[in-house]
């Protein structure tokens, strides 16, 4: 029910998210969330590595798992690779729902879940022509560590 | 077996990937690692940290104490950073 | 920073929401929320009235309560009021910031507090021909508190 | 003093408004009920159960311990349905 792709190729938010919508009347909530390449200290581009079948593989297992926590009507995740510059948009995850609360949470489980298991490695080109990999942040572990079912 | 290599593991290692076939005694992870950096400076500086390295085992994340059974396919990386 | 209106035309929610990050290069995150009308049990309608003058002046101050919460980049609101039908976008809040946590929290405190402190109000209309007014949810006092500061 | 009446309030006035002039004494929102309640037997109807009505004051939301002070207009209408 949650459509996953990683592809190259840009999307467009607004169009994917609408068509979760379209001619539902049973679907009373919408959330995306799309993430943006930031500028940040003098970046140039962000290359994004992935694993090729791996990626697909732990994209469609976290969306299954948002499905059996959430009563969800629908959804989207989109995840690009390769190249990209600032402003452009990385990923993209949207939600439907009856009601708003799963709608909101299924995303941000998605988005923490998505920074912090599926394969995919950021690279940093600065003004200077200097590369550096992207570290794990502390936060998005600690993001993740809220779904953990104890 | 099919190694994989992802991120700046590759870099180091200076291929994404090589088929090699392990000694009979290497039946876990960790005893992988420890002979891949035997192999050259390359791995050896990939896999120095090994608090910085993540696997997957047939596309599957795994810890150091998983065996390796009759894995087809081992992937080695630095911790995600996707999203 | 955070645009609010009150109308009874239908808005684009992909426009609205694409039109935050449009030229910039620091934001990281935009988290949009659509409300639309679920036909539940027989809804042929739904009418909402409200209170000019004190709905404008309520979203102003919710957003500016948002504004002051969380480093937001930007934003949108708009809340429609007349006759909708299922279907329909009644709401958008839209969010920018240059990080997800402060996105997502402030569309889910913006939602909460649009429910219990805006004031509209919903009148169902049903197959039957029958109209109910919409009684409030003890579920979004609920959600609305979670933001109380003690 | 400006009244305003929305939603089954509204209906059950059977106005959305309508200028008042509430006698001295009326200093309070919960004194202002129990007056407008007396006008008629719609604004009775309409004003029974006052755990079911909300009141706001030059377009603030106020209990019903407020004074009414120089209120220019009050609002009477049931607990708020948006989003």
């Amino acid at each position: 029910m949650i459509t996953t792709r990683v592809q190259p190729e840009a999307f467009d938010s607004g169009i994917e998210t609408a068509a979760l919508g379209a001619g539902r009347h049973d679907i009373g909530a919408v959330v995306s969330f799309t993430g943006h390449v930031r500028a940040d200290a003098g970046l140039v581009s962000l290359s994004l590595e992935h694993y090729p079948g791996m990626t697909e593989r732990q994209l469609a297992a976290i969306a299954a798992e948002a499905e059996a926590r959430w009563p969800l009507l629908g959804g989207t995740v989109i995840h690009r690779h390769g190249r990209l510059l600032p402003g452009d948009a990385i990923v993209l995850v949207a939600i439907a729902s009856a009601h708003r609360g799963a709608a909101f949470a299924a995303a941000e489980f998605l988005m923490d879940w998505l920074k912090t298991r599926a394969p995919f490695w950021k690279r940093e080109e600065r003004a200077d022509g200097s590369t550096a990999w992207v570290a794990p942040r502390t936060s998005d572990d600690t993001a993740a560590a809220r779904w953990e079912q104890t | 077996m099919q190694l994989l290599y992802f991120a700046w593991v590759r870099e180091r290692i200076g291929t994404g990937g090589e088929t090699l076939d392990p000694p009979a005694g290497v039946a876990t992870v960790a005893a992988l690692l420890d002979w891949l950096a035997t192999l050259s400076p390359g791995h050896a500086a990939a896999l120095a940290d090994r608090g910085a390295i993540r696997v997957a085992v047939d596309e599957v994340f795994v810890g150091p104490d998983a065996g390796l059974g009759t894995a087809r396919e081992v992937a080695i990386f630095p911790p995600v950073t996707g999203g």
